[in-house]
């Protein structure tokens, strides 16, 4: 393997041109028209362009993808996560063009792809599942026949997306009265983002916790499950901040989940790197919930704590070395991890994109903290992806330890020019429940409050006071005197600036 | 030189002077007393005078982000991001005093970054509360809703749903 | 202990911040007139200034530094390293004013601060040192009575400084002939780096490796001896590169050597941070060298392959805590660690000072690297103090891996306006012995070559014409035209860039 | 544009002009395709057609660093620091073609930062062999021995032992 193609952009990309350049291994990125001047397109040996901004006609095109790929001349395909991570066309298409498909086989994708197929494999391997529907309920199912099924399930449910991911087509259904408006929402998102429109049901866990396995599997039958990762702090069901190991979570545990985990994806014939998702009861009870078949976005935080490069491995079982990683110290996690996904969103309306150019970027640095990115000073976020701009990971010797870390390199991140979600982990960091570990997936929803409020809003003044302090210098000093809103450029104001200047 | 500094709900009246080699910088009449330099394009380090009148010694590292109203920015400060609007002094006139960001006017509602109007909420005349969802918005690939901020009632409506809007179009008016 | 002044500035400076910073410790900086804008400032919570730039004015003022510390309300005082870090007094002065000095007692940093005195204590811990001096030589010791002494100890042999470190004050001296010259040029330099001229001689040891223990001893007799750092590559005695752990040395070699290290603090009741040196010669057998009471500034790779920070275990240490660490993990490396120290220096002109502006920075990032820095893209390299501007560290699965993401980090390290060792440390990453850690003390002084020339300076022909078609590619786009240095500003050259920036 | 850019050792007559959204960089005759994009102030990210005049697809990350004199920079490409002196075309004139880097005049030796003599090595008129030690200068911490290029004998000595030179400052010449 000595040439990779990443089917992917912003900061998986990023992360992958990294493992791959550790490697030894050339590096060809693709881009969109708006990604021209992305930091992948920057740091890789080749780019080569796939279309116009909008996902559909470029990042989607598995046709331009492999076309790229063929003329680079690149021997395999790495496809990061979102986009076509999950596509079992894509992964097929990589074969039938003779490349290696960086992730498992097609057949594993399209079994576990679909959520009921991978409910009916855990179910093959003694692992228990949330109660639910068997079979997918197709876009025309009647609305009376999805009331009746969710009859038997009962009150409050989860409609869900048989390809969904990421939240996307997921809505938390109380009563019958909602079923339909929620059977339309999630159906239209699921179509838009999946391109399928097909639902299940789940009975709804209360207040469970949200625990995933990370699994390496190689082409010789070895399936090695990792320490589990804590993912309960979500917003719109999206995980917004994990950690490892759980403090929820013993050993006892531990090794009854990974080895459940372990089981679903030996049943399936699983390789390369996934994840097993479960709930955790309040009771210990746990479930599974889904596989993704890919490397996940909260990756680093195992890598932190168990020092395993999961991409370096992913790329090693593609080309077909066997597993040679010691199974009992990836069990055993060395202190903690915690990682917080910088969003190009505001907290403080709602969580609203903020997409545009980042006129500043101070990133942090020092012991224990690792900033994954696809961001750079005068760069653009796109308003047509994701708006994750970074994940931010902390290491500190005790959980305690890896939080006041992250209290610390949130403080020191400054994004200016577009608006994150920094404030919002320092909302979450401070919270008394947060740093007991006393949480589980409603944590966001109830902490936060009613939709258009939000906890931040209430300011310090003597913040407020510095700020005020800030801006009046920052206009008494600057060099280059500019025009101000309230009208005509005031000569009396630019002469001050240039006096200022000169000093 | 004296300057009208909106932040939070309320608006400050703020002069900046130099004495020596230190800045004397009054907001709503208290004076505090800094040492100022410039250490990139819009990044200062500033040494702020406790209360007591010693030596300016805390430290504060600023940095502004311009928005797109000249004067506006986002003050980066002790790991917070606070928005501030400068104007010279006189410049907000009365109507912008404490608790002033609540308004009474109509409410324009406009989009907050570029993107596809997915769902239009409302019509014309129809009488809306406090967060009741307007105008839906795609970007990113996210579905945003858009909220009245108080109860009124819906006056224009200037988009349909389909096409794409620019950042600050106009979406629809509340009054 | 609430608050910390920092008598240092720089990376290090940077870095006791972050320590204090992530344990809930306010911070006071101190600064000389030319660092007003430095780093350290701009992170503390407090700065205070002591002086004008030259060290000796202010970060070496121990009254202007105690002041400081009594009047911003600092309990406690961490002296980072160098400057004032092994200075006896100034422990001593901090003690007189109720400050906790955060290091040794004053007693252990007289003691083992002089070279000769620290022999007699590893002696009489039963750890053999290198054959020479017992006394120290002073300024008044004629030419003639070294000479003799030099004699019993045979040539080659090392001159050093009494109060010596970091390679001042040291001399190699290889005939009776070259004694008196180098015996000035020693003299001299250890007068003016530590204001003691008094040296002493060593039996030279041919080609050895340059070893040595980290080590925490707390207030209730414990001393844990950590795993080896390798520091054998040194340029002018300086170390440039380090890595843990030493290939050189085995299990049970490393049991010896850190029970030999611990066994001479003990000896001399020694607290908090410090390291034992050896030097290790080709038999395996090894020596007593000196010890640094300190924190030293290759720290961060034992905090890389043991967890542990050391920073915060100083102030844990200083606040009367225990050590509870596990003595068996500290001894076992998890994986491997490297360290560069980047430099403002040309490795292309002699390593000739580049002090100056940094115009551009781009630091890396990724999995597995540490930038440890008290640089920022806007920040001045001030002529007064030491050039090292960041310590690049980089982690691993195995000691190529650490290299290999050495190698990536440093063609993603981007310092535009100074000249940095960068290039220099590429070319020693590209070395084959080196990659196969066949290196000793002699390493740089036998590859680089003689004084004057440079490795670097055979360039490669596709990377210089790389540079030519960028910068030919800037001119033509920049949209502000400059004056070229031809002579008056060309018109035409600025139409044209007026008509690109149009564009 | 025609431009004339000395690197090691030689100088590059270049020209730059533009087709469509690509670049045609000219060096010494032959030709580069480059879709070339500023991505900061002082950065450009580049695209460069390989030889077999294919899409340009290579990626090189470049930046540059303004040296004291205009027109000279340091580029940072590919993760090597390469300086170059940029003029308009005609302007090295015929003295700086290939090797011309080593030059046969006398030699001025100037500071290359500030500092502070230590000590002078030599005095007017002692023949001195190249790279042989001509002057101490201390800084950071340092002493640094500035060194004879060739062969030569020493005319001037500019400086004294003792005193704080500014970078750039004559120290001494040989010839």
């Amino acid at each position: 393997m000595k040439k990779i193609l990443i089917a992917n952009r912003g900061e998986i990309a990023v992360r992958v041109i990294r493992a791959c350049r550790d490697m030894g291994i050339a590096t060809v990125a693709i881009y969109s028209e708006c990604d021209r001047a992305a930091l992948h397109v920057r740091l890789a040996d080749e780019a080569w362009p796939v279309g116009p901004s909008a996902p559909r006609e470029s990042y989607l095109r598995i046709d331009a993808i492999i076309d790229a790929a063929k003329k680079s001349g690149a021997d395999a395909v790495h496809p990061g996560y979102g986009f076509l991570a999950e596509n079992e066309d894509f992964a097929a298409a990589c074969r039938d063009a003779g490349l290696v498909f960086i992730g498992p086989s097609p057949e594993a994708i399209t079994l576990m792809g679909s959520k009921t197929a991978a409910r009916q494999a855990a179910i093959k391997a003694g692992v228990p599942v949330v109660p639910g529907t068997e079979e997918p309920l197709s876009e025309q199912t009647s609305d009376a026949d999805v009331l009746k099924v969710a009859e038997g399930i009962g009150y409050p449910l989860m409609l869900k997306a048989v390809a969904g991911g990421g939240g996307k087509g997921m809505r938390m259904v109380s009563s019958p009265a909602e079923l339909p408006a929620s059977l339309r929402a999630a159906r239209s998102e699921a179509q838009s983002a999946f391109g399928d429109g097909a639902v299940y049901l789940e009975r709804r866990i209360l207040a469970p916790r949200h625990i995933e396995v990370q699994l390496l599997g190689d082409h010789y039958g070895t399936v090695l499950p990792f320490v589990e990762r804590e993912c309960s702090i979500q917003r719109r069901h999206q995980k917004v901040i994990e950690e490892s190991p759980s403090l929820s979570v013993s050993p006892e545990l531990r090794r009854r989940m990974t080895a459940a985990a372990a089981a679903v994806a030996k049943t399936v014939g699983y390789t390369n790197a996934g994840t097993i998702e479960f709930l955790l009861d309040s009771d210990g009870s746990f479930y599974f919930l889904e596989m993704n078949t890919r490397l996940q976005v909260e990756h680093p935080i195992t890598e932190m704590v168990t020092g395993v490069d999961l991409v370096q491995w992913q790329i090693r079982i593609a080309r077909g070395e066997p597993l040679t990683l010691d199974p009992e110290s990836l069990l055993t996690p060395k202190a903690h991890a915690i990682e917080c996904r910088i969003y190009a969103e505001d907290p403080e309306t709602g969580f609203m994109p903020s997409p545009g150019r980042i006129q500043g970027l101070r990133v942090p640095h020092g012991p224990g903290v690792r900033d994954d990115s696809g961001a750079y000073e005068g760069g653009e976020v796109p308003i047509f992806y994701d708006p994750m701009i970074s994940k931010l990971i902390t290491w500190g010797e005790t959980r305690d330890h890896a939080i006041a870390r992250m209290r610390r390199a949130l403080a020191e991140y400054q994004v200016r020019g577009i608006r994150t979600t920094i404030p919002f982990f320092q909302w979450i960091l401070e919270d008394e429940d947060f740093k007991a570990a006393r949480f589980d997936t409603t944590f966001i929803d109830r902490k936060w409050g009613a939709p258009g409020s939000s906890p931040l809003q209430s300011r310090d003044p003597a913040h407020e006071e510095l700020a005020v302090i800030a801006a009046a210098i920052h206009m008494f000093t600057r060099s280059i005197a500019t025009t101000v809103a309230a009208g005509e450029p005031v000569s009396i104001w630019k002469q001050a600036g240039r006096a200022e200047a000169r000093r | 030189m004296n300057l009208e500094i909106a932040v939070g709900n309320g608006v400050r009246a703020v002069s900046v002077t130099r004495k020596g080699a230190l800045l004397h910088v009054s907001v709503d009449g208290r004076t505090t007393v800094v040492d100022a330099r410039r250490v990139g394009e819009m990044e200062l380090s500033l040494l702020v005078a406790p209360d007591d009148g010693s030596a300016p010694v805390r430290g504060v590292d600023a940095s502004l982000a311009a928005q797109r109203t000249s004067g506006d920015f986002d003050v980066h400060v002790a790991g917070r991001t606070i928005p501030v609007q400068v104007r010279l002094a006189g410049s907000f006139g009365r109507q912008k005093t404490a608790g002033a960001a609540q308004g009474t006017g109509p409410q324009r509602i406009t989009a907050p970054m570029p993107g596809k109007i997915v769902r239009v909420l409302v019509k014309p005349g129809d009488e809306v509360k406090a967060r009741q969802g307007l105008v839906v918005v795609e970007a990113m690939k996210m579905e945003n809703e858009l909220r009245a901020a108080r109860d009124g009632r819906v006056r224009d409506v200037a988009v349909t749903e389909g096409p794409s809007v620019d950042a600050g179009a106009l979406l629809l008016v509340v009054e």
